[in-house]
This record gives structure tokens, C-alpha cells and sequence, in this order.
């Protein structure tokens, strides 16, 4: 007589599931962050880490802390908190108090993610309200930038006529002033916010992300070329447009948070050129300097509609019927 | 007066002044009738459609008959039963010859009596001493953007109703966080008008 | 025939670990406890009596309903009792048991049909027991009785998209040439003009072997399926060979397609051959703790345990035991239950990897979206389900659903969104009928 | 169950405050509350308002005819309302300034015609005038807290007078419009904690108070017009 086994688990198919998981999903994001987190270090020193790593700790912080008070699981395990920390600290500059980091990391977790009841329902980006509030809220110590002597020559002359701005490629381009060479651009020796200034090093987490198919390239792809598209009916240099600024970080990944993000592809193109045309807008014509991150939060608040009319449509013949 | 001011006047009502999300008037109707598309839609219409008769007919009362006879401080009273009283005959005017429109918009008008949107727009246009063509083009720029506002609001609240919500965040506390988020993105564009057309 | 576009589903690992493998026929076991209940539509009543000697091959079971086919003893014995119990789908059935002599006599009744009409063919396909075999038991006999002429593709299901599974790949190699004259039968009483036999692009032996035989016929056409699942599941499978839909609530024969299994078609083949009914079926036993994972013939009634002990048993104590595929197929809650007419296989997993799925937050990433091959917007549907919302529910076509699984599959989130959705479409029926 | 004369004036406080409870008079609460000076001023100007056209309404309530009411209240409240606005621009007009188009706005504050419709048609001058008392400093307390809260946290100060400002840099965003709506929806959330939820249910009543409801009779959304 063969042995029983009369208490095998029950569950419904499938049985077998593919190999990424949340947490998968979240450490691939964190490992395409690190050649930007690289570079920034090269290129402003050590407290580019200290500010990443305090970003980081302050975010997986509060998301413990606010499942604590509300009562709830503890969520820290599928990092999506560790990557919204260092995606803001790429957006702050390199010398923002670490006080004033961790008020941008508690609006971006308590307030935008986990009041709107934790991961998967908040309807804005976290890291991106955390720096627009950030950027408003206390708008001069956003705006001081750090001039080290790794950075282009552009930056550094300017700097010696004017030391306190410590201008960005963009600030400099709107003052009618030399800027950096696209090759410098390209590299990131420029300043700006910690983690957004070299496109080299953030196409290549971009690339990772691609190959690990964790980002469809819909998003990234339309959102650059509508930029670059864009640049050049403004007259501006391409190259220089897609390098400055927050455009590689938002359109790599933050304007692909899940999340926050059309579900179809279709969905997906128009956020990206949605995102492209709200940037340049901003750029060429708003006061502010830079527009990255109001287009993406714009897009967001937009994406349930889009989602609304980029609905696919179900399987079945046009008439109801058989179609032969 | 320029097409350029035409479109500054009612693209800075619309986006970098806009009555909802950064002058704070019809909040009600924004946290009342924004959880469906169609109801926002419909309730943001009809305010449009009170706003610019209104300013059509409060304007006018002002400049020829409050202001020349030195009463100016009855604007107050005259100009709210204006309103409710023009609120009241569009009401019946639809019902009468446009049925059609009265059905989808008629169950909004009653409301609008008391959103202070409209009053605050007609005031607003005294105010600023905007002529009767500015003031049309204004009245009517607010309404776009209170339905602007309304759009957006009820694409957010579609994703977000049944939220798992902290027990004390359940209900208008939440939506009042996300309104805040959403007025977020209506600052990125200010100064953006006065560039492009030169003002 | 002017589509262009392929359906999503997703890649998943094929796992054949058996392919390529021989049907190893396993002996009669001691005992055989047949269901009465194998297919879809009416059970049957139990034709024999408990004392009764059988033999392989003779009735045991049978009904008058139109949807229902025949069931056979598996084995030559005596009937030793005929009890209610307990099946492998879950519901309390009545049971032959049926105590082997170990012989495998066969009935006399085993003679090759003699077929001149399209009644008689029917007839033959009934008394053969053939039901889908690719798992959905719908009796072969009630599908065959059309109106001759009405359909247009006849198509052949194997695809077998499912991991592990290998026993269809095997009897295509095998019994390649029995399958064709299967084929040519059903379309010679059926008057169907043409075939398509749909393989997936991983079995390349499979597709070459048909395309040889069928040098010269142009009414019957290998067709090569992308190596995606869910390419088997019917409405997949019509669409990709014919580019027809077929809605919900209707069958493939509104499309004018008759679609069967490529097993069932070869038992059906062998019955019209050799009078030999459906009384054991080709079982692939695999998973990470089987000793000896094989292609096995088991007679039908077989306990699952028996079956394992045949392939040299488990390494460990299991944690699932799967009764077809690890995309469709239903865990066992006991391997005491019998193997069925439907069952293409028996996969056993070890405690750790049956314990792999932790259910966390959706992240909205949109994998559920571009794997259904409904093109469905299973988050969405997820989310409605959770409200509640019926309503929302019957908009997004929640019934167009087929359950392959392919969402839950993908799903980071480890969501169990097919069996959401089963309860979903429950509560769109309930609130339908009101 | 007849409430006390104390119990219709403390009602208003907290347990049906008209911002944080009622939801009512969204609006100005929001948009003057960046300064506690604004705030309180304009708490002041609509307590007086409210206590008076109850008053008023209250005592007329049996000489104005049911089918012209709402009228005769909107006559009744932008009458008080011109008075005060009156006597801001004369005696505090920097504050009249501040305020601006939100003190005629008054007139369509919710809580007023809300309270005119609710209570003072329906109960004596004195419960009146307690009610129009008790909501006015429910309402005053609300938007100056909110005011002092934003003014604090936005520019360090409180009534202009420095506290943090100079020390820790100002938030300014909660002056802003984002913080005006933040701030608000915390300050509700604390009400519901603290009164364990049951302030949520009138939230979700909106009728409870909302002027709307004497005009429309139709449902606009659930939890719309009642009765």
C-alpha cells in the first residue's frame, strides 16, 4: 500500500509564478540608481552619499513608523520606500540640511503615499511632490547649488563672476551665458540637483531597467523625443535640453513609477509626450527654471483619464456575436 | 483690445489664477460633486453658463446704476439677487424651450445660487476694474477653470474612492490632502503667461 | 485571411523535463475506484452490480442524456463495491470499485465499429468514452452530433502550452499516423473541408512529423503556434489558426470551428481501429520531488499514489499535488483520490515551492494588462471586485475571462487575480439573474 | 431631546463645528487663513453676521412667507454683511484690505444660510442668537487655529509677531495654496479622531447644513439633497 498524503495545500492555479516579485522589482530600480548615485558622488564628495543615505533611512523610517501608528503590516520588506528616498535625494542639491530632506521624505511617505492607504494607491508620485514642496517650501536652500572643481569650466568662470549662484547649465542658459559642452552635459560635470546630472550614468540604469523589462521603454522614450522634438522647434540644442535638468531622471524613473502611471502603452506614450510638452512649456515660458517635476505631477493627476480612454478593448467581435 | 489680452485674461483665469485651486472660491461644489465625471462635468457647465450671464447682467448694474447714483455699497445685496434671481429664470427658461439642456443641467442650477464662485467672480471683475468686454472674457476664463479643476479633481477621486484610507483620513479629511496635491501642479505654471504674451 | 495582430500571454518556463521520453504502461493496479462523473453533463448510473466479473473495456457506467459519454472498466475483476464518495473535483460521487485479477482481460465486446453514416459515427465516437481530454471533459460524442456540413475548420489542439505537461508531444510522435486517420474520419462523416492541427513552435519534431505524412493533402495543415502561453486555451487556439472570435457565451461552433484534443482524437482514432474505448490515458508525472519523473499510460481509477509509487515515489513530503498543469490544473487536497478521464498529468512540489506566494499591494505595473490575452484589464477588474462594484464588473467584461491564468501568473504582486475574477464573474451572474 | 441653552451654544464649538464637522464655509477659511490676524478677523466679522441674522430671521420667521424664504434670508444676511463690511473699511481697513472679495462673500457662506435654514427658522430669538454665537466662535476658533498653524509653519510667525522665523527656515509652502488645503484636511482628520468618527458620518450628511438643500430637491449624488 502506497503511503497518504491527505493534507496537501489547496490553492488556485497557477502554481507557478514568475520570478519577479515587488521587492524584485524595487531592488532592480535601486541597482539602476547606482551609477547616478556614482557620479554624484565623483563629482560633489562624500555628503552625496550622506544626503542619499539620509534620504533613504528617513523614508523606509516614516513608512515603518505610519503602518506602526495606523496599525497596519509592516511594508519596509518591498523597498518601494528605500527607492522613493533616493529618488528624492537625486532631486535636492548636494548641501539641503538633512532636516529639511527628512520634512521632503515625510511629505512623500506619510502624506502622499501612505495617508492615501500605502503602496499602489497614491495617485501622485511620491519622491515628485516631496521635491515640488520641497522646491516651493524653502525655495532658496533648493536653489543653492555647490560648485566643486570637477565640474565644466562654463560653470566654474561663471562662478568666479558671479560666486553665489552657482549657476545650473539651465540657469546659465537662460542668462545668455557659455554652458558646459554637450560633452560635459552628457557626463554630468555640471551641477544641479544630486542625482540628475549625469545622463550618462542614468541611461545606463535606464538600459538595466529596459533589459530587465522592468520599465516598458513607452514612458522614457516618448518623453525624451518629445522633448528633443520640442527643443528644436523652440530653436534650442537638443542634446543640451535632454542632458540639463531633471529631464533623464523624471522620464527614466520617475515619470515610470507604476503607480502613478498609465497601465496600457498607448496610456504610456501619451504621459510621456504629455510630460515632454508640460517640461519644455515650463521651461521656455514659466518662471521657473525647470518643469520636470510639475509636468510628471500634471501627467499623474491626468493619468486616471488617460487611462479612462486608453481602456483596451476586450477580446470579442465587433457585433456581439460570431464574426466569421 | 489685442488677442493677446484676450487669451492672457482668460488663460491666467484659467490656469495661474484659477478660483478653485489657488483663489479658494466653490469649494463646496469641488468636494461635493467631483466623485463623477459626468456630475462634474455637468455641474461645471452651468457654472460657466450662470457666470458669464451674470457678469453680463451685474456688470452693467454697477457701472450704470450703483456707482453713478453713489450707492456703490448696496453691491452686496443687489448683486446676490441678481444672481439667485437670474439663477431661478434660467431655471425656468430651460425647462421651458430647451428641456433637453435643463435635464442634464437643471439639477445643478439651484446649487449654484449660493457658490461663491459666482458672486466672488462678479465682485472680482468690479474690483479689478475690468471693462464689460475684460470682464466677460474673465468670467468666462473662471468658469473653463473651475471646470478645469473639476476634471482633473474627479479623474483623481475616481482612482482614489475606495482607497484604504487611516480611519481618521476616511472621507473629506483625504480629499482635502489630495486636493492639495493636486493645486501642487497649477503653481508650476505661474509666470508662464505674463512671458508669452508679453504682459 | 486578414488578421495581423497575435494575442498576448505571457512566456512561461517550459519545464518539459519529460519530453522526449517514452509512454512507459503502467500494470493494472490492485484496485481501480471509477467515478461516475468524468465528464461534463449528466453522470452515469451504474450499469453493474457489486459481485459482478468485468473486463477491460466493458461498460460500467452509462446515461441517456445528450451531454454525457459512457465509462468503461479499466480493468478485468470483480466490481467490489459501488459506494458514494469523494472525487478528485471536490463533490461526493458514486464510485465503482473494482478489484483487479491483474490479467487485463479484454471485453468482448472490443470489436472494431462498423461505421456507413454520419449516425453511426457518432454513435461510435459516443460508446468510445472520449471526452475533451485536454481537460475540459466535454463528451467528444456530443460535440461530433452536428449537423453534417455545418462547420468549416476542423482544429486540432496541440499546443499542449502547459509546463511539464508532455504526454500530448509524446503521442503525437508515437501515434502520429493514427491521429491523421482520426482526423480524416471526422472529416470525411462531419463534411468538414478543412484541418488545422495547431502545435506550438516547441515541439518541432511533432510539426515535421505531421508534415511529412501529410505531403500532398492541402486539407489538412500543420499550423505552427508561438511558443506563448496560453496558445491551447480554445478561443486562443481558433483565433490563431482561423482568425475567427468567438464570444462569450457562444461555442466554436457559432465560428463554424469543431476544436478537440489531440489525445482525444487519437483515442477516439484508436476506437474506431480497434474497438478499444477510453480506459487508460497517458499521464506525465513530474515536479521537483518525483523520483523518476515519466510519461505513464494509467488506467483510468487509479489512485494518484499508486501512480507516484510507480515512478519511484517522492523524495520529501509533498506540498501540492497537481492534477494537470501548473497553469490550470487543481491541487489535490489528497493523493488517495483516483486518476480521471480529463487528468494529462500528476506534477508534485515539495513544501518550498508550493509556500511561494505572499500577497502584496498592487503596484499598478500593467503585467496583468499586456498577458491577457482577452485583452482584458485584469487590475482594474482586481480593483472593481474589491468594491464590489457589479456594475464596473460587467463593463470590463469580467466574463470574458477563460482563467488561464496568465495575469495571476505575472502579477508581482502575487495577486490570485484568475480566482478573483472566477468569484467576480459569480457575482456578474448573481446580479445578472435578478 | 430639547437641548440646554448652554448645549446649543457649545455645540458649535466642536461637536458640530460648522468648518471641521459641517464642512461648511470652506472657502474663506481657506483662503484667509495665512495670517491667525486674517483669520481672526474674518471668525469676528462672520460671528457677528451669524449672530445677528439669526436674530433677525429668527424673530421675523413667522412674518416671512415659506415660499419666498430663502430670498428674504439672502435679503436679511447681505444686509448685516454690508455693515460690517462697511465698518471694517472705516475703522480697520488694512484688514478690510487683507480680506478683500471674501467679505461680501460672507453672504454665501454656507453656514450662515445654513444655520438660518436649519436653526433660527425653527427656534426662538434667544436659542437664536446662543447658536449663531456658539457656530461664530466654532468658526472663529477653526480658521484661527488653521491661521495661526499655517502663519507658523509658512512664515514663523504668529499675529506678525516672530517665533520661529530667523531660526529655522519658514515652509512657505503652507501659506500657499497646497498647505491651505493640507492643513485643513489634517485639522479634519484630528476631529474625526477625536470624536471617534462620529464627525465623519455628518461630513458624509452633507445636507446637514448645506444651503443647497433648501433649493434642490433632487438627489445630485448620493449623500446629495435629503428630504
Amino acid at each position: 500500500m502506497a503511503e497518504r498524503h491527505t493534507n496537501l495545500i489547496v490553492a488556485s492555479a497557477p502554481h507557478v509564478v514568475s520570478p519577479a516579485n515587488t521587492a524584485s522589482i524595487m531592488r532592480d530600480v535601486l541597482i539602476a540608481l547606482i551609477p547616478a548615485l556614482a557620479v554624484s558622488v565623483y563629482v560633489f564628495g562624500i555628503r552625496a552619499l550622506m544626503l542619499s543615505v539620509c534620504c533613504v533611512v528617513f523614508c523606509v523610517f516614516f513608512e515603518w513608523l505610519s503602518r506602526r501608528i495606523m496599525k497596519r503590516s509592516n511594508t519596509i520588506g518591498d523597498l518601494s520606500a528605500a527607492v522613493t528616498g533616493l529618488i528624492l535625494a537625486f532631486n535636492l542639491p548636494v548641501r539641503l540640511p538633512f532636516w529639511m530632506a527628512a520634512v521632503g521624505c515625510l511629505i512623500a511617505i506619510v502624506v502622499v503615499k501612505q495617508l492615501f492607504g500605502g503602496l499602489g494607491q497614491n495617485f501622485a508620485n511620491p519622491a515628485i511632490v516631496g521635491r515640488i514642496t520641497l522646491f516651493i517650501g524653502f525655495a532658496s536652500p533648493m536653489a543653492n547649488w555647490t560648485i566643486t572643481s570637477r565640474m565644466s569650466q562654463a560653470i566654474l568662470s561663471a562662478a568666479e563672476v558671479d560666486a553665489t549662484t552657482g549657476a545650473t547649465p539651465l540657469a546659465l542658459s537662460a542668462a545668455g551665458l557659455p554652458v558646459p559642452t554637450n560633452m560635459e552635459m552628457f557626463l554630468g560635470l555640471i551641477n544641479g540637483s544630486m542625482g540628475e546630472i549625469s545622463a550618462a550614468a542614468l541611461l545606463l540604469g535606464g538600459i538595466y531597467l529596459i533589459v530587465r523589462k522592468v520599465i516598458s521603454p513607452a514612458i522614457p522614450v516618448s518623453f525624451l523625443a518629445t522633448v528633443a522634438v520640442l527643443s528644436l522647434v523652440f530653436g534650442l540644442d537638443p542634446i543640451f535640453q535632454l542632458c540639463a535638468g531633471g529631464v533623464m531622471l523624471g522620464a527614466i524613473f520617475m515619470a515610470t513609477d507604476y503607480v502613478t502611471s498609465p497601465i496600457t502603452t498607448t496610456g504610456r506614450i501619451i504621459f510621456g509626450i504629455g510630460c515632454g510638452v508640460f517640461t519644455m512649456l515650463i521651461r521656455v515660458y514659466a518662471s521657473y527654471p525647470e518643469g520636470v517635476s510639475f509636468a510628471i505631477l500634471l501627467m499623474n493627476i491626468l493619468t486616471p483619464h488617460i487611462d479612462r480612454l486608453t481602456r483596451h478593448k476586450t477580446f470579442k467581435p465587433a457585433e456581439g456575436g460570431a464574426s466569421k | 483690445m489685442s488677442a493677446a489680452t484676450v487669451f492672457y485674461i482668460v488663460l491666467s483665469a484659467i490656469i495661474t489664477n484659477n478660483y478653485v485651486l489657488s483663489k479658494f472660491l466653490g469649494i463646496c461644489p469641488f468636494l461635493g460633486v467631483s466623485k463623477k465625471l459626468d456630475s462634474a462635468m455637468g455641474m461645471s457647465i452651468a457654472v460657466i453658463f450662470v457666470m458669464v450671464i451674470a457678469t453680463a447682467v451685474t456688470w452693467p448694474i454697477q457701472t450704470y446704476l450703483l456707482t453713478p447714483n453713489g450707492i456703490g455699497y448696496m453691491q452686496t445685496i443687489i448683486f446676490i439677487l441678481v444672481i439667485a434671481a437670474l439663477v431661478q429664470m434660467i431655471e425656468i427658461f430651460l425647462k421651458k424651450y430647451i428641456p433637453g439642456l435643463h435635464k442634464s443641467l437643471g439639477i445643478y442650477l439651484p446649487l449654484i445660487t449660493t457658490n461663491c464662485a459666482i458672486l466672488g467672480v462678479c465682485v472680482l471683475n468690479i474690483d479689478n476694474g475690468y471693462g464689460f468686454l475684460q470682464s466677460m472674457l474673465n468670467s468666462f476664463g473662471s468658469g473653463v477653470g473651475f471646470l478645469l479643476a473639476m476634471f482633473l479633481f474627479a479623474g483623481v477621486r475616481s482612482k482614489i474612492e475606495t482607497n484604504d484610507y487611516p480611519e481618521a483620513f476616511k472621507g473629506v479629511a483625504s480629499t482635502l490632502v489630495a486636493a492639495s496635491i493636486t493645486s501642487l501642479c497649477f503653481l508650476g505654471f505661474s509666470g508662464m503667461l505674463e512671458k508669452i504674451f508679453g504682459m | 485571411m486578414g488578421f495581423s495582430k497575435h494575442l498576448n500571454g505571457v512566456h512561461v518556463n517550459h519545464s518539459k523535463n519529460t519530453a522526449g521520453l517514452p509512454i512507459i504502461p503502467m500494470p493494472a493496479p490492485e484496485k481501480v475506484y471509477i467515478p461516475m462523473s468524468q465528464h461534463i453533463g449528466a453522470p452515469c448510473t451504474p450499469v453493474v452490480k457489486v459481485g459482478d466479473a468485468v473486463k477491460t473495456g466493458q461498460i460500467i457506467g452509462d446515461s441517456d442524456a445528450r451531454t454525457s459519454a459512457p465509462i468503461h472498466s479499466s480493468v478485468s475483476g470483480t466490481v467490489e463495491a459501488i459506494t458514494q464518495g469523494m472525487t478528485q473535483a471536490g463533490k461526493i460521487d458514486t464510485i465503482v470499485v473494482i478489484k483487479s485479477d491483474g490479467k487485463r482481460e479484454l471485453a468482448d465486446t472490443v470489436v472494431p465499429p462498423e461505421i456507413n453514416s454520419f449516425e453511426e459515427f457518432v454513435a461510435a465516437v459516443r460508446a468510445s468514452g472520449v471526452v475533451g481530454l485536454g481537460g475540459a471533459g466535454f463528451p467528444m460524442g456530443t460535440k461530433f452530433n452536428i449537423k453534417p456540413g455545418t462547420v468549416e475548420y476542423l482544429i486540432i489542439n496541440g499546443a499542449e502550452c502547459e509546463p511539464y505537461i508532455t504526454v500530448d508531444h509524446a503521442a503525437m510522435l508515437e501515434f502520429t499516423r493514427d491521429i491523421i486517420d482520426g482526423i480524416r474520419a471526422t472529416m470525411k462523416w462531419l463534411q468538414i473541408p478543412k484541418c488545422y492541427i495547431g502545435i506550438e513552435g516547441n515541439k518541432p519534431d511533432a510539426i515535421a512529423k505531421f508534415n511529412e505524412l501529410l505531403k500532398g493533402d492541402e486539407s489538412i495543415k500543420v499550423h505552427e503556434l508561438r511558443q506563448i502561453y496560453p496558445q491551447g486555451a480554445e478561443r486562443v487556439i481558433i483565433y490563431e489558426t482561423t482568425g475567427r472570435i468567438v464570444s462569450y457565451g457562444m461555442i466554436p461552433w457559432n465560428a463554424g470551428c469543431i476544436v478537440a484534443n489531440v489525445t482525444s482524437m487519437l483515442k477516439m482514432s484508436h476506437y474506431l481501429k480497434t474497438g478499444l474505448p477510453l480506459v487508460s490515458k497517458y499521464i506525465t508525472v513530474d515536479g521537483d520531488i518525483v523520483v523518476h519523473p515519466q510519461n505513464v499510460l494509467v488506467p483510468i481509477g487509479t489512485p494518484i499514489a499508486d501512480v507516484i509509487d510507480f515512478c519511484g515515489g517522492l523524495k520529501e513530503e509533498p506540498g501540492k499535488i497537481i492534477l494537470g498543469g501548473p497553469m490550470m490544473g487543481r491541487a489535490t487536497p489528497s493523493d488517495e483520490y483516483s486518476v480521471c478521464k480529463s487528468n494529462s498529468a500528476i506534477l508534485c512540489f515539495s513544501k518550498a515551492f508550493s509556500n511561494q506566494r505572499k500577497e502584496t499591494a498592487c503596484i499598478n505595473c500593467g503585467r496583468c494588462v499586456a498577458a491577457c490575452p482577452m485583452s482584458l484589464m485584469p487590475a482594474r477588474i482586481s480593483r472593481a471586485f474589491k468594491d464590489k462594484d457589479v456594475e464596473a464588473l460587467k463593463e470590463l467584461d469580467v466574463l470574458y475571462c477563460m482563467d488561464c491564468g496568465s495575469c495571476a501568473y505575472v502579477c508581482p504582486a502575487r495577486k490570485p487575480l484568475n480566482f478573483e475574477f472566477r468569484q467576480a464573474k459569480a457575482m456578474v451572474m448573481e446580479a445578472s439573474k435578478k | 431631546m430639547k437641548k440646554t441653552k448652554l448645549q446649543i451654544l457649545t455645540n458649535g464649538i466642536i461637536r458640530e463645528n460648522p468648518v471641521l464637522v459641517l464642512v461648511l464655509g470652506t472657502c474663506p477659511t481657506l483662503a484667509i487663513s495665512t495670517q491667525a490676524i486674517n483669520g481672526l478677523g474674518m471668525g469676528v466679522s462672520v460671528l457677528v453676521v451669524l449672530t445677528c441674522s439669526n436674530i433677525m430671521i429668527s424673530a421675523l420667521k413667522r412674518i416671512i412667507p415659506d415660499t419666498v424664504r430663502i430670498p428674504c434670508y439672502i435679503v436679511v444676511i447681505a444686509s448685516f454683511v454690508t455693515m460690517v463690511q462697511l465698518a471694517l473699511k472705516a475703522y480697520l481697513p488694512s484688514l478690510d484690505k487683507a480680506l478683500g472679495v471674501y467679505i461680501p462673500l460672507i453672504v454665501v457662506n454656507c453656514i450662515i444660510l445654513g444655520r438660518a435654514e436649519a436653526f433660527a427658522s425653527k427656534n426662538s430669538v434667544i436659542d437664536s442668537m446662543l447658536d449663531g454665537i456658539g457656530m461664530g466662535i466654532g468658526y472663529t476658533l477653526t480658521a484661527t487655529v488653521m491661521a495661526c498653524i499655517r502663519e507658523l509653519l509658512g512664515s514663523g510667525t504668529i499675529f506678525g509677531h516672530t517665533v520661529t522665523a530667523g531660526t529655522i527656515t519658514p515652509f512657505t509652502i503652507m501659506v500657499m495654496a497646497p498647505g491651505g488645503f493640507f492643513v485643513f484636511g489634517c485639522l479634519i482628520a484630528l476631529v474625526n479622531k477625536l470624536t471617534k468618527g462620529k464627525a465623519r458620518e455628518k461630513q458624509q450628511n452633507k445636507c446637514l447644513g448645506c444651503p443647497g438643500a433648501a433649493f434642490c430637491s433632487q438627489k445630485v449624488e448620493e449623500g446629495g439633497a435629503e428630504e
